[in-house]
Parts: structure tokens; C-alpha cells; sequence
């Protein structure tokens, strides 16, 4: 081995320990730009986290990739050792849950979107509830009269149900493939749903600056 | 709209078809809930079933709810009057001429809800199934938080600093400052002062020179002499005193009224 | 290697898996004893702990004796990066800009001397806040009853500002000509010529010794 890829490999190793430290010390997923920040100009930091991926996949505790953010959670087969007792188990309604995977499968859906395939009206506490658990967000407003408040899902609603992406939810494909998900249509017709991720589509505005939480959810 | 108690992975038990009737639609989420519902006692893919004895059963089932006079939720009496018309669509045959969307695009839109509300929910017990974060995977139970230490800055620029200390060397001086009380003869002073000044005299005396005295400072000119003018008017028209002037512009004498003397 | 010792290494790195999960997500270190109800008899939970320490040694995380318990925690050498200085700047508050600028002008200036001008009794933290900047410094005591300290401003004062010297600060004149104070101001009115020097003044003893900062002040 010649000794510039000996050195290279000694930088390598110094950015996975910084890593290691930095995504082992939270709690929360980190984005792969504030990691960045520690390791300076230059590092690779998609091919260092996908490395320290690869060395963690055997491991009791995995790196997991959440949307954009990146973070240590347990080996999902060792779940059963790890069960906690003290736990609160609030079991979600009925109601949460339908809005929730509505919004996941459907996103950016409206109040009145989800109205409509739940046939029923959505109380404003379902999706407060929602929101309060951090894992829906407001994304913007469609642009139709009234201009409605979107929603969609966030990244800690993937980090919950241990999605990389939005593409992972089940049956999403075969959703999409029958039809079932694209809004008003026949059944006959089939329209494929672009699932882009929080960049607004295009009958999106976003929110007014005094909407609750327009400001975070610029990022 | 009451929120449904029933845990929704359990499959209800399937009734016998009379026990249907007997359903209490409080326990459903909504027509589309109850219609689903219906459907599956069918036991038949969603696709195959037969939406006009759906219709049927829907409209049976709300007319046994209103006969035992139990308040139905708007939702569902809606329900009941569109499938009462998708109904009337699919039993009479189509006329050429007609617009409205025909009795089968109406079914199929009505399969097509019912598919997708079943997807949904399909959709979030998969999600619930999945290893949950809290449930059988675990995030950092240590984490170590960043430390942030915090030092201030000090901003101040020159101009702020004299502002400061010419403003208060300004507040100083204010609260020694007595503003000028400018002295106005209110009506009823002018009048005391001329009875006291008049007196008994009833030589004719013209009222500047009784008032030389207050006449001192200019400033209080106007308003002594205005003031004095209006009083003499009242005392005038009272009867205690006579006013005279001989030329336009020229000094007013007055004097006591002889009548007035006691 | 015999069949033997493959599934005994099989074992062991099924416990070292178990290990690791356990110890990352517990919220306390977790001793050897309550470690080994999750492995089953036979496991030596001893050996099996000083493999996982030897395997996490050289890593950004290292597994950790604390007493009888053990815990994951960030490397030693790596701490800095969970540390974070800020420094954020900050307006000064009407109070401390007050009470510099009497201090600046009136200097040496006793802490009963600011209250006069100002009419207002002045925090200990408004003068410790300007001792803290830098910009203010204890210059001597006064020789009168009670020996109050006296204050003056510092050179970093000076450079703050922009001021050569204290007699760069704008008089009378200038201040009324610059719209500072208004024309309304009666004759007798005073701006002090700051005093000028470190020297202690003739009515000025030196800092006790036991002041703080009393060794500084002397230069």
C-alpha cells in the first residue's frame, strides 16, 4: 500500500470515529451538513456515512438513514430484548390513524382531501394530536379558493416507523399502481403520483409567514 | 360525531344477515365506514360486489335506525339520498339524451371510495406493524448534548454613548424646570377687582387708570383689560355702575351708579 | 477452525450484538449482572464485556467502566466537538450605556456619583457588566467617608470608541451643536472635561489590595 492511500485511510478512519461520536452523543437524526461542519472541506460525507452504514449493518445497533438525517437506533431484531414496561402506550384512535397514513400516502393533502376519502369529517383535534407528536407538518397552501393548508408528513415521522424514505411505505407502489391514490379520479384512470419530498409542488404556495410553524418549515 | 370505541384490528365479528339491522351506527366512523362495512358482509372482493344490494342495504339500514327515532348524523342521511338516486340510475335504463353521469360511472366511483378507504386502512395498520421507534427500536438512551457556552459581545458605537449621557444631563435639568404660569384674569377676578376699586366713588374715572396698577408687565395687558371691559358690561347691565366714552378709541370712564347707593 | 469453535463465535457475537443494544439505549449504565438476564446462563458476561471495550477502543465511542456499571460514551479525545463556544453580540441596555457614559465623563466616579446623575440607584450587574467588557476598571477609593470606590474607564474604552484620548470626548458645545442636547439648557449648566490619566487624583487612594483586580490597576 503506497502511503498516500495509508494517509488517505487515516483521515477516512478520523472522520468515521467523528462521526461515530457525533451521530452515538443525539438522540435526534443529524443532517449530513451539520456533520460536515465537523469534519471540514473535502470530506465525502455521503461515502463516509454509507461506510460507517456498512460497518454498523451486523451490529446490535445499526446507522439508519431518516429522509436526509442520519441516526444509531437498535437492531429492529432485537426489539424484544428492549421492551419497555414503563412505556405509556397511548394506542392512536381510529380516526389518527386513518388521518395519518392519509396524509403519508397521499401528501400534500388537505383537510378536505382527507374529508373525502375517510367520508367523514376530520375533527381539528386529529390533526393537532398529529402534529403535536411531531409527525405531520404544515407544507404550504394549494392554490384553490380558500387557499387550504397542505400537510404532509416529516422527518420524524419516517424516524418512528423506521422508513429511509417516503418511497418505503408500504404498498406504495401497488397503491399507486391500482389508482388508489390519486385523488377524485375514476378508478379506470390511472395517474401516477409524483412523491417528491418537501420541496412544494406545484399547486403549492408557501405558507403565510404567520401561520403556526411557517417559519420552521422553510428548512 | 362520536369517535369510535372499537379497536379496528379486530375484525368484527361477521352477524347473521338479521343482525345487521340491529347495528348501532354509533359505532361507525362515518356513511363510507358503515357502507364499507356492508360490503364486507358481502364476502366478496370490493370489486365483485354488487353495489345496488349495497344501495339497498345502506337505505334498509338507516330506515330501521329512524324508526327507533335515533338521531342519524347528517353524513349518513346524505349518504342515503345519493344512494337512493344511484339507485333510481341503475335500475332505469340510461336515456340518450341524458347528461348526468350514468347509474355504472356512479357505482364505480362509489368502489372506487370504498377501495381506497379500505387501502387507508390497510395502509396504516402496515405502518403500525412496522418495528416503531419507542416500540422495538430504540434511539440513544445517554444522548450527550452539545454544550453551547455562551460569551456576550458588547455592542455600543460612540454616538449611542453621548446620546445616553445628554439625555439624562437633559432629564436632569427638566425636572428643575417650572413652565411660566401666564397669568389670565378669569371674568370673575376682573369684577371683584373693580367693585374693590370702584368703591363708592362716583367721579367719572377712566378704567385704565384703576388698573394701572396690574397694567405693569405687557404681557398681561390684553387679558387684564379684556377681561375687565366684560366685567364692567355685567356691572352695567346689574346697575352698579355707569360707563361712558367719548370718542371711538378713547379711554372708558365709569363710575358707581348713584341709584345703587344704599 | 473446528465446527466447535464457529458456533461458539457464533454466540459470542450474537451476545455482543445483544450487548451493544442494550447499552446504547438504556438511559443509565447497566451493570454486568442485569446485562446477563438478557444473555441466558453460561454467557461469561465479564469476557464478553472486555471484547465489546477491546472492539470500541480505537472507535469515536467507547464502552465505559463506571464503577460496577458500564456505558457507552463518546470518546475522550473527541469531546470538543459536543462543546460549542457562541458569541453573540449584543446591544448594550440603556442602564449600562448611562451609567458608561457618566463614568466616562465624570471619571473618577464613585458609585453614589452615577446614582446622583442618573436619579435612579444603579445595579451591581450594570457596573460588573461593564467591568466585564472591558471597558470600565476600579481606579482607586475615594478619601471620603466610607471609601467608596472610584471608577474610570479603560483603554479598551478608548479603542471601543474610536476616542484618542478622553478629552476626544465631545464638550458642551459640540454636543448642543450636534443636536445631542437641546438649546433649552440653563447657563450653569456643566459637561465635565473627563479627566484625563491613570494617575490616582489628589482626593483618590490606591485600590485596597484584597480589591479585586486591585494588582492591575496599578500599571
Amino acid at each position: 500500500m503506497s502511503a498516500l492511500s495509508d494517509d488517505h485511510s487515516e483521515i477516512v478512519e478520523r472522520h468515521l470515529r467523528v462521526l461515530e461520536a457525533l451521530l452515538f452523543a443525539s438522540s435526534e437524526p443529524l443532517d449530513a451538513n451539520s456533520l460536515l461542519t465537523y469534519l471540514g472541506e473535502g470530506a465525502n460525507i455521503g461515502e463516509l456515512l454509507l461506510t460507517l452504514q456498512a460497518r454498523y449493518a451486523d451490529r446490535g445497533v445499526n446507522l439508519v438513514r431518516r429522509g436526509d438525517r442520519w441516526a444509531f437506533r437498535t437492531a429492529e431484531d432485537l426489539g424484544f430484548l428492549l421492551r419497555r414496561d414503563e412505556q405509556e402506550n397511548r394506542p392512536l384512535s381510529r380516526a389518527a390513524l386513518e388521518t395519518l397514513s392519509i396524509i403519508a400516502y397521499h401528501q400534500p393533502a388537505t383537510r378536505a382531501e382527507i374529508e373525502e376519502v375517510r367520508g367523514v369529517a376530520t375533527g381539528k383535534g386529529t390533526i393537532d394530536l398529529l402534529m403535536e407528536a411531531g409527525w405531520i407538518r404544515m407544507r404550504g397552501r394549494r392554490r384553490t379558493p380558500g387557499r387550504p393548508v397542505t400537510y404532509g408528513t416529516t422527518e420524524a415521522f419516517l424516524d418512528h416507523f423506521g422508513l429511509e424514505t417516503l418511497s418505503d411505505l408500504p404498498g406504495l407502489d401497488e397503491l399507486k399502481g391500482s389508482g388508489l391514490l390519486s385523488g377524485r379520479l375514476p378508478p379506470n384512470l390511472q395517474i401516477p403520483l409524483p412523491f417528491d419530498g418537501a420541496a412544494l409542488r406545484d399547486d403549492e404556495d408557501p405558507l403565510d409567514p404567520d401561520d403556526p410553524g411557517g417559519d420552521e418549515d422553510q428548512d | 360525531m362520536t369517535t369510535a370505541q372499537t379497536d379496528w384490528f379486530d375484525t368484527p365479528a361477521e352477524p347473521a344477515a338479521e343482525d345487521v339491522m340491529y347495528v348501532d351506527v354509533g359505532g361507525y366512523e362515518g356513511p363510507l365506514d358503515l357502507l364499507l362495512d356492508l360490503a364486507r358482509r358481502q364476502k366478496v372482493d370490493l370489486a365483485a360486489i354488487s353495489v345496488l344490494a349495497l344501495a339497498e342495504q345502506y337505505l334498509a339500514f338507516i330506515e330501521t335506525v329512524r324508526e327507533k327515532r335515533i338521531e342519524v348524523a347528517a353524513d349518513y342521511l346524505v349518504m342515503a339520498a345519493w344512494l337512493a338516486y344511484l339507485k333510481s340510475r341503475l335500475m332505469v335504463p340510461q336515456a340518450p339524451s341524458d347528461d348526468e353521469p350514468s347509474g355504472e360511472m356512479l357505482a364505480a366511483m362509489l368502489q372506487f371510495r370504498l377501495k381506497r378507504l379500505e387501502a387507508m386502512r390497510r395502509a396504516a395498520s402496515q405502518l403500525m406493524n412496522r418495528p416503531r421507534l419507542g416500540y422495538q427500536v430504540y434511539a440513544r438512551g445517554m444522548p450527550e448534548p452539545i454544550e453551547i457556552k455562551r460569551t456576550s459581545l458588547w455592542e455600543a458605537s460612540l454616538y449611542d454613548l453621548l446620546k445616553a449621557y445628554a439625555g439624562q444631563r437633559e432629564r436632569g435639568i427638566t425636572t428643575d424646570y417650572s413652565p411660566i404660569q401666564r397669568t389670565v384674569w378669569s371674568l370673575q377676578e376682573a369684577r371683584d377687582i373693580l367693585q374693590r376699586l370702584i368703591g363708592d366713588s362716583f367721579e367719572w374715572v377712566s378704567m385704565d387708570s384703576y388698573l394701572v396698577d396690574y397694567l405693569a408687565t405687557p404681557a398681561e395687558r390684553a387679558t387684564v383689560r379684556a377681561s375687565s371691559f366684560a366685567s364692567s358690561l355685567e356691572l352695567v347691565r346689574l346697575g352698579q355702575i355707569d360707563l361712558r366714552q367719548t370718542e371711538t378709541f378713547g379711554p372708558l370712564f365709569m363710575r358707581r351708579r348713584k341709584a345703587d347707593r344704599p
